[in-house]
């Protein structure tokens, strides 16, 4: 049973899945473990970020597209909901429709961007992303009757949903059950459910083709695998996964503006966290994105205890100034780069020999053993 | 004419946490050419990756020409003057067949700067190397790359030239010329170290011969010996020369 | 390079015919004449900024994503240098102006240089051949270069005056043309010739490129290929140094996220030019600087994505960029 | 004792704003030590604000005013320095049933269609700026070209700015990318439509952030070619460095330190440089007047802080900032405030334009117009 | 009865004329040895039948089925299989994982050729089964859970031969199968050649520069030069043609009876001066 659900793909360390089992459980009773609302929020938006990363994995990790456009399609289904919600007025209708245009919209967009990028070289590609992307953002804002322009869209949800709604007065566990909480629950049950099946995606064995086009792309069309088709199909998944992702967000935000969903920086997140759970490992972006996010929340906090304590040395207080968080994160980013090629899932597992098990994809060996030789990786020369 | 110009001693090779190398020990004597035999994975390629500095030796002792190179960095191992041919040819795909043998002539800031006649005489050896002077490296055929990565290796004369498996892939006439080169160069006091899987290579060229296996020289001794001994060489290579 | 036996004039004479197709469509022959000595100037401006970038990616195949700190800091640094010669700047004569701008150009490219070695040494170094970890870590440090750069200056925007004598236009007839967009020509030409030279003339073009293919054989070779990596990394950076002195200069005012908001143009630059061809770059500046002024005049809401239009346009031309390297 | 009075500061303490947001907070802490004498308390309660740093983003402000709200039981949020921020914010103080006092965030629509009741703005609105920059220059015989930027913010200041002209006539709108960076097709466009107009030629530039685009218009020396002159807003002094290059420039202004003569200013002039060594600048004086309207309502309320009760004391309560005084209006909680008609003087002991007084420009000169339903 | 055959096949580079106007047929049950000096354009013909490159003209039929316009991949699925001359693996999959890929590669019906996402692929025990069983004939079998970019030279020459027994083609294309391969290891992929050979229905193409591998294994050889079908029957009758003597044995007339000792003994035939001194 577990085995089918998580696709026969275990976390093969026990550390690991002690971490898993205790994340899902602080995802599954948060509101009753710590109360508030900051917490809460921090919660729903790891919920977010675990669909929205693990979408980029499969794209990142498993098929070897560097794209900068993910949040794209992340911000069509937050504009979907939050336009629809806008325009028809709170309502399951409303929510449900808006997803689906999107879910259209972003099909398209995919299929046209996965198309082209087999036109241009892999490294050409995603710089052309990262343009596109801020095009993108700029077409939002401009299209400022539709979403809000730079203000974005405030919206209401169906009173289920809401703050307002209380299901009964009487605590349960200790806590009133109001709109938020339901929401919460909706997000957690849709984030479960779209984890694994992303899991069984890159668990099927499509995804290995897509692994094994991410290793040579060359030599898995000689073997009969129309390279075109699987990665159309991947980057097509992908912006499909992050939309719904972007959905969910806007379904507890109630609000989407182009900073919320399609800023470079959110970009910039979801990279830190693939990179730092463990790239091509779907249990890396659920550990990535809680302790990123988790850390992100708290950073500011943390660093202002820590310049307080240096108070007396000018030049540290000003590096430990909590206005300075974002250079903690980049140090983090290029240390995590450096000493953590595989991520956190990876070091985990390299931990424990898995030579025992059947394991077909063993953390690749550490980068700095063995330099890269050009004939083994990369662009192949077709001669020979 | 036995004085060594390179020895290794007890050299243990590490990659990552694979133990490769088990205590190699080896002597190439000055002027002479040796071949390093073995069958798949015995590590005789590590052996030469670890001579040029590619690898690290994590245990023993490797001396050149009375240097102690064990730690030193490849440029400066190079700079010696010993000559690399890697098994995979290490063809810089994106420039030149003449802009490859111009890097290789360290002396020369030009191509015009390259000496012509050990050019010519290259050229003679290896036809396409001067029929492909201009064209993109990655573009030739198996063979001529295997050509062109020799070539380079003896673009300017070096003390100690180092090959790997030089014959693969290439058409038994150039097998030929090449034979015959090795034999010039030996003959104008170039030491030569060599790995090869063709037999009559071996058998023609080969002066000294040391065996690989799992990590360790398990035979070391002339070639003719070898040659004329079919039970050693049964024992050692699971065939008769 | 050395086998480029015929030259390719294509690319370079869309230049010409880009300017000659939209001059009906304008009309007022000043007013062309103003768009266009502009919009070239502008294009070598922006060429000054990505030729950094175009040499570490040309012959490291590094993709520096952080290439906009190095801009940022030349900026900055020009700020610090000129603010303390006002005697220099203030003067109304070129040649004292100039006194004071190319101490700072050159104290700028020092600073970024050396920071540029750091940034090999600690960033860059560990991913060189993993074009991944490299976008991945670049950005890294872009971001960690952004905020040392507001503990160090703040992070306000800080005012950079252009000196008295580089103000003001000349007049050719009707049209105007800024007298500093003359002075960035001269300057973008000159980096021009000087990277040129140096990659066609000389070895080390060609070390640096083998060392990329396979670095082991290069040192097998016996060169000393991290020296020569470290060199041409410092080298990029003290261009992009000097790219931020000059856009710094042209803006006006600096601000710390700067290096971040020209990165997008860049990459349009280079992906027009083919990644890591010198002549590429310059022509993709000189497209996008064009672009940008006969887009922005004749089409104003589509100025906007002028540049992503032009590289579409190229790419469906040459899906390398113009002048692909031999791949 | 008393309770504490708990206020939060939501602002941009870090992102593209944090300029802005910072001298909003400096302003703000110098105003409640000088509305409360140095006392930091009201009615016996002590004032404690607790800063939250929104980075510019607005879901994040969003969350973290709920928090300040519910987890950190704040009475009243003052804030945030971005207009999008702010928008999304509106709803919580809706829902928390909580004063949101606005500053220094912009837009109409705050006091417009997405007010609530419990919105109150100390900030000027953008039709504010556009009005006064229309009264400045309002002459018969002139001719009007606008370069904004091209996104709600600029478009909507056009507007105000063309509905409150009487006299003189707009003859183009040129609206520019928020990123331009080369400001020659533009100008170009514009200097085409003027250059033959007759009467007094002038170029209004409404542009916030971003590269403004004064050094462009400067080195075309468009007075001496074509006899056009360039009007604009006030800024912040770092920006206000292009205004050197534009001696005799007019427009109308928020707040400069050396205009408005009052005893609230002078304080704040004289602590700022105390503190500082330099004068306070535009957000500085928002943030010391939110601190006046604060400590003035909780004056009125005599510490009470229930919501109801706040509202009550500061619909119509007028109040004395650095401006001078400012009014809650009724209708939509907007603070009616003077704005200041200038014009630059170049000093070389400042490193910017001086702007110096021509007229200040009251609020009932300015017919704001009340977008707000109630 | 599928029959390759290729008719007028060229390509250009430039001007260079790397493969010119080639026709032939291959017929199942035959082995077909391919020689010919280096660059005379063996691996481009290989390239140009198995969809690596686009010909300038001609056309490459299977079975009568024309397949000069379909890419790489749609080749591959309809029978015509090849290994490179130089590896070209999945360096940082297991040896198992290689193989496996190539088995499903091919397979239609339930495993869709891999287009299959919701089923998870380890149930696939028929596909691990097969690759297992192809590891254990090319003797990899204790090396299945290594990564390929470990292996040593050798080894990954083997492995590029399993790849292409577990694509199970009409048409088996060997470039130099056995090249940088000890005298202990090249039987074993010289003895899964004889036993492919001993299934009637097969087509194998060889490139082999090796002369008594090919004289023991061809039944036939084709000798290519510049680009250019020069000599084609039976192997014996080749060899002793004077082209290959002297273009590709590097024999000059009067050495051609002695070419058994030039097979097995090369002898030096030095052309050009002698090293400069
Ligand atoms: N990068 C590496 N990582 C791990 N193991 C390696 C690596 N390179 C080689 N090995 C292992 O080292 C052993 C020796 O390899 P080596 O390449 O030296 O053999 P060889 O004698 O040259 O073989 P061949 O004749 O096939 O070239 C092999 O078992 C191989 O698996
Ligand atoms: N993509 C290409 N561009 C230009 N020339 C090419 C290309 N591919 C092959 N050639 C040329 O075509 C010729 C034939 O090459 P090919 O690889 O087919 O030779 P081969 O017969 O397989 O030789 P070998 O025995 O050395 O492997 C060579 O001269 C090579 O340089
Ligand atoms: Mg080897
Ligand atoms: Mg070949």
């Amino acid at each position: 049973m577990l085995n089918r659900l998580l696709s026969n793909d275990f976390p093969r360390s026990r550390l690991l899945g002690a971490i898993l089992v205790l994340l899902f459980l602080a995802l599954a009773f948060q509101p009753f473990l710590i109360p508030g609302i900051k917490a809460l929020n921090v919660a729903a938006k790891v919920l977010v970020f675990i669909v929205l990363v693990a979408s980029f994995d499969l794209l990142l990790g498993y098929t070897g597209i560097v794209s900068f456009a993910h949040t794209m399609f992340f911000g069509i289904g937050a504009y979907g909901v939050a336009i629809a919600s806008s325009r028809m007025g709170a309502g399951w209708g409303a929510i449900a429709l808006g997803t689906l245009v999107a879910l259209a919209l972003s099909f398209v967009l995919a299929l046209a961007i996965g198309l082209f990028s087999l036109r241009v070289r892999a490294i050409f590609f995603s710089m052309i992303t990262l343009a596109f992307a801020a095009a993108f953002q700029t077409l939002a804002s401009q299209l400022s009757d539709f979403t809000g322009g730079e203000d974005g869209l405030t919206f209401r949800m169906p009173e289920v949903l809401s703050p307002g709604f209380t299901l009964s007065e009487t605590p349960f566990l200790g806590l009133v059950i109001d709109g938020r909480i339901l929401c919460y629950y909706l997000l957690f049950a849709t984030s479960t459910v779209l984890f694994l099946a992303l899991l069984r995606i890159v668990n099927s064995p499509f995804g290995r083709v897509l692994q094994a086009i991410r290793e040579n792309e060359f030599r898995a069309e000689a073997i009969g695998y129309r390279v075109v088709v699987y990665r159309t199909i991947s980057s097509i998944l992908s912006a499909l996964f992050a939309t719904l992702a972007g959905a969910m967000l806007a379904i507890w935000l109630r609000y989407n503006g182009p900073d919320t969903t399609l800023s470079f920086e959110i970009m910039l997140d979801v990279l830190l966290i693939v990179v730092i759970g463990g790239m091509g490992t779907i249990y890396g972006a659920a550990i990535g994105s809680g302790l990123f996010l988790v850390a992100q929340s708290y950073l500011q906090d943390l660093l202002r205890l820590a310049s307080g304590a240096v108070a007396g040395l000018p030049w540290l207080a000003a590096l430990l100034s909590p206005d300075r968080w974002l250079l903690w994160l980049g140090l983090l980013f290029v240390l995590s780069v450096y000493y953590f090629p595989t991520g956190v899932v990876g070091r985990l597992r390299a931990l424990r020999a898995s030579a025992a098990i059947r394991a077909p994809f063993p953390p690749a060996a550490p980068a700095a053993a063995s330099p890269p030789t050009k004939s083994m990786q990369g662009d192949y020369v077709e001669n020979n | 004419m036995s004085e060594n110009l390179l020895t290794l001693a007890g050299v243990h090779t590490h990659i990552g946490a694979y133990h490769i190398l088990h205590g190699v020990d080896l002597a190439v004597p000055r002027g002479q050419l040796t071949m390093l035999l073995g069958r798949n994975g015995a590590g005789k390629t590590t052996t030469l990756r670890t001579i040029m500095g590619l690898w690290r030796a994590s245990q023993g002792r490797i001396a050149f020409a009375g240097q102690d190179i064990t730690q030193a960095a490849t440029p400066r191992i190079a700079g010696l003057g010993i000559a690399y041919v890697p098994e995979n040819m290490g063809i810089f795909a994106d420039l030149t067949v003449k802009e490859n043998m111009l890097l290789a002539a360290r002396g020369a800031r030009h191509a015009r700067q390259m000496d012509d006649q050990r050019l010519q005489w290259i050229f003679s050896l290896f036809p396409a190397v001067e029929k492909f002077w201009n064209h993109p490296a990655g573009k030739l055929s198996g063979g001529q790359k295997q050509m062109l990565a020799v070539a380079r290796a003896i673009v300017e004369p070096r003390e100690l030239l180092i090959v790997d498996e030089p014959s693969k892939g290439l058409a038994p006439a150039i097998i030929n010329n090449m034979i015959e080169a090795f034999a010039r160069l030996k003959a104008s006091g170039v030491t030569i170290l060599l790995v090869e899987q063709n037999i009559n290579f071996a058998k023609r060229l080969g002066d000294t011969v040391a065996v690989m296996d799992n990590g360790v020289v398990v035979h070391a001794g002339s070639m003719r010996a070898l040659a004329e001994d079919e039970a050693l060489q049964h024992e050692l290579l699971g065939l008769a020369l | 390079m050395s086998n480029r036996k015929d030259f390719d004039w294509k690319p370079l004479a869309l230049v010409p015919v880009l300017a000659l197709l939209v001059f009906p469509f304008i009309g007022s022959p000043s007013t062309w004449l103003t768009l266009t000595v502009a919009g070239l100037a502008m294009g070598m401006i922006v060429f000054i900024i990505a030729s950094g970038l175009t040499l570490v990616f040309g012959l490291m195949d590094v993709l520096n994503f952080g290439h906009g700190v190095f801009i940022a800091l030349g900026a900055f640094v020009a700020t610090s240098v000129l603010g303390a010669m006002g005697d220099y700047t203030n003067s109304a004569s070129l040649w004292q102006n100039m006194l004071a701008v190319l101490p700072a150009m050159g104290v700028a490219m020092l600073v970024a240089g050396a920071i540029g070695l750091a940034f090999e040494r600690f960033i860059v170094r560990p991913v060189y051949g993993n074009h991944l970890k490299q976008i991945l870590i670049t950005m890294g440090g872009m971001i960690i270069g952004e905020e040392l750069i507001k503990v160090i200056w703040g992070p306000l925007q800080i005012p950079l005056p252009l000196p008295e004598g580089m103000r003001g236009t000349l007049l050719f007839g009707d049209a105007a043309v800024e007298k500093y967009r003359l002075i960035a020509v001269v300057v973008g030409a000159i980096v021009f010739g000087v990277l040129l030279w140096t990659l066609t003339r000389t070895k080390i073009g060609l070390l640096i490129r083998a060392g990329v293919q396979d670095r082991e054989m290069v040192e097998a070779l016996g060169y000393r290929i991290r020296v020569l990596f470290v060199g041409v990394f410092m080298v990029g950076s003290a261009l992009a140094g000097l790219g931020g002195v000059m856009w710094g200069l042209y803006q006006q005012n600096v601000v710390p996220q700067m290096g971040a908001q020209v990165n997008v143009l860049i990459f349009i630059v280079l992906i027009i030019g083919g990644l890591g061809s010198t002549t590429g770059a310059l022509v993709g500046a000189l497209l996008v600087g064009l672009m940008a002024n006969y887009t922005g005049f004749l089409v104003p809401k589509a100025a906007l994505f002028s540049n992503i239009l032009l590289m579409m346009a190229i790419l469906l031309w040459r899906p390398q960029g113009v002048y692909a390297l031999s791949k | 004792q008393a309770k504490e009075i708990r206020i939060a500061h939501v602002y941009s303490r870090t992102g593209p704003l944090e300029a802005y947001g910072k001298q909003t907070q400096t302003g703000l802490m110098m105003g409640l030590d000088y509305a409360t004498g140095g006392t930091m308390s009201v009615g016996g309660r002590k004032i404690v604000v607790i800063e939250k740093d929104d980075q510019g983003k607005p879901d994040l402000g969003k969350s973290l005013l709920a928090t300040a709200y519910s987890d950190d039981k704040v009475d009243l949020a003052i804030g945030p320095t971005s207009s999008g921020v702010a928008l999304a914010m509106l709803p919580v103080a809706e829902e928390y049933k909580k004063i949101l006092l606005v500053e220094p965030a912009v837009a109409d629509s705050i006091t417009g269609d997405k007010w609530n009741k419990y919105v109150f703005r100390t900030g000027r609105n953008s039709s504010q700026d556009a009005i006064s920059n229309a009264v400045a220059m309002d002459k018969p015989g002139t001719v009007v070209a606008t370069l904004a930027q091209d996104y709600a913010f600029g478009r909507d200041g056009v507007k105000a700015f063309r509905d409150s002209l009487k006299n003189a006539k707009i003859v183009h709108e040129e609206y520019l990318p928020q990123t331009t960076t080369d400001f020659t097709a533009g100008i170009q466009r514009i200097v085409d439509k003027l250059k033959d107009q007759p009467g007094r030629k002038v170029i209004e530039v409404i542009w916030a952030g971003g590269t403004p685009p004064f050094n462009a218009l400067a080195a075309q020396n468009l007075k001496t070619r074509y006899g056009i002159d360039v009007f604009t807003g006030g800024n912040i002094l770092p920006a206000m460095a292009a205004y050197k290059q534009f001696p005799g420039m007019e427009g109308a202004t928020y707040y400069y330190f050396g205009i408005p003569k009052n005893p609230v200013n002078e304080a704040l002039v004289a602590a700022h440089y105390k503190q500082f060594k330099a004068p306070p600048d535009f957000f500085t004086a928002g943030g010391f007047s939110a601190a006046m309207a604060v400590v003035s309502a909780l004056k009125k309320t005599n510490g009470e802080t229930g919501s109801d009760k706040l509202i009550a004391a500061m619909e119509g309560m007028s109040f004395d900032t650095p401006k001078g005084k400012m009014t809650f209006r009724k209708e939509d909680h907007q603070a009616m405030q003077s704005m200041y008609h200038f014009r630059v003087k170049v000093d070389p002991a400042f490193a910017w334009g001086v702007p110096e007084l021509v007229r200040e420009i009251k609020p009932d000169e300015m017919q704001v117009p009340i977008r707000n339903k109630r | 009865m599928s029959q390759l055959a290729t008719r007028d096949l060229t390509v250009r580079f430039g001007g260079h004329v790397a493969v010119n106007g080639v026709t032939c047929t291959f017929e199942p049950g035959t082995l077909t040895a391919i020689v010919g000096p280096n660059g005379a354009g063996k691996t481009t013909y290989f390239n140009l039948i198995s969809g690596q490159l686009k010909a300038s003209a001609g056309t490459v039929t299977l079975g009568g089925r024309d397949l000069s316009r379909a890419s790489a991949s749609q080749r591959t699925r309809a029978g015509l299989g090849r290994a490179f001359q130089l590896t070209n693996l999945f360096p940082r999959l297991t040896v198992l994982e290689n193989v496996r890929l190539a088995v499903q590669a091919t397979r239609d019906g339930a495993h869709r050729r891999g287009l299959n996402l919701w089923s998870v692929w380890n149930d696939h025990a028929d596909l691990l089964a097969r690759a297992d069983a192809i590891l254990a004939a090319v003797a990899m079998k204790e090396r299945e859970m290594e990564l390929v970019s470990n292996l040593p030279h050798g080894d990954q020459r083997k492995l590029e031969v399993a790849l292409l027994m577990a694509l199970e083609p009409q048409v088996y294309m060997f470039d130099e199968p056995t090249a940088g391969m000890n005298h202990a290891e090249a039987p074993v992929i010289l003895d899964l050649i004889r036993q492919l050979k001993a299934d009637r229905s097969r087509t194998i193409l060889l490139v082999e520069h090796k002369m008594d591998v090919v004289r023991e294994l061809a039944d036939r050889i084709i000798v290519l030069h510049n680009g250019t079908l020069v000599a084609d029957g039976k192997p014996a009758e080749v060899i002793a043609s004077p082209i290959v003597q002297e273009a590709y044995l590097g024999l000059s007339p009067q050495d051609a009876s002695a070419q058994h000792v030039a097979l097995s003994h090369p002898n030096p035939a030095p052309r050009g001066g002698g090293l400069p001194s």
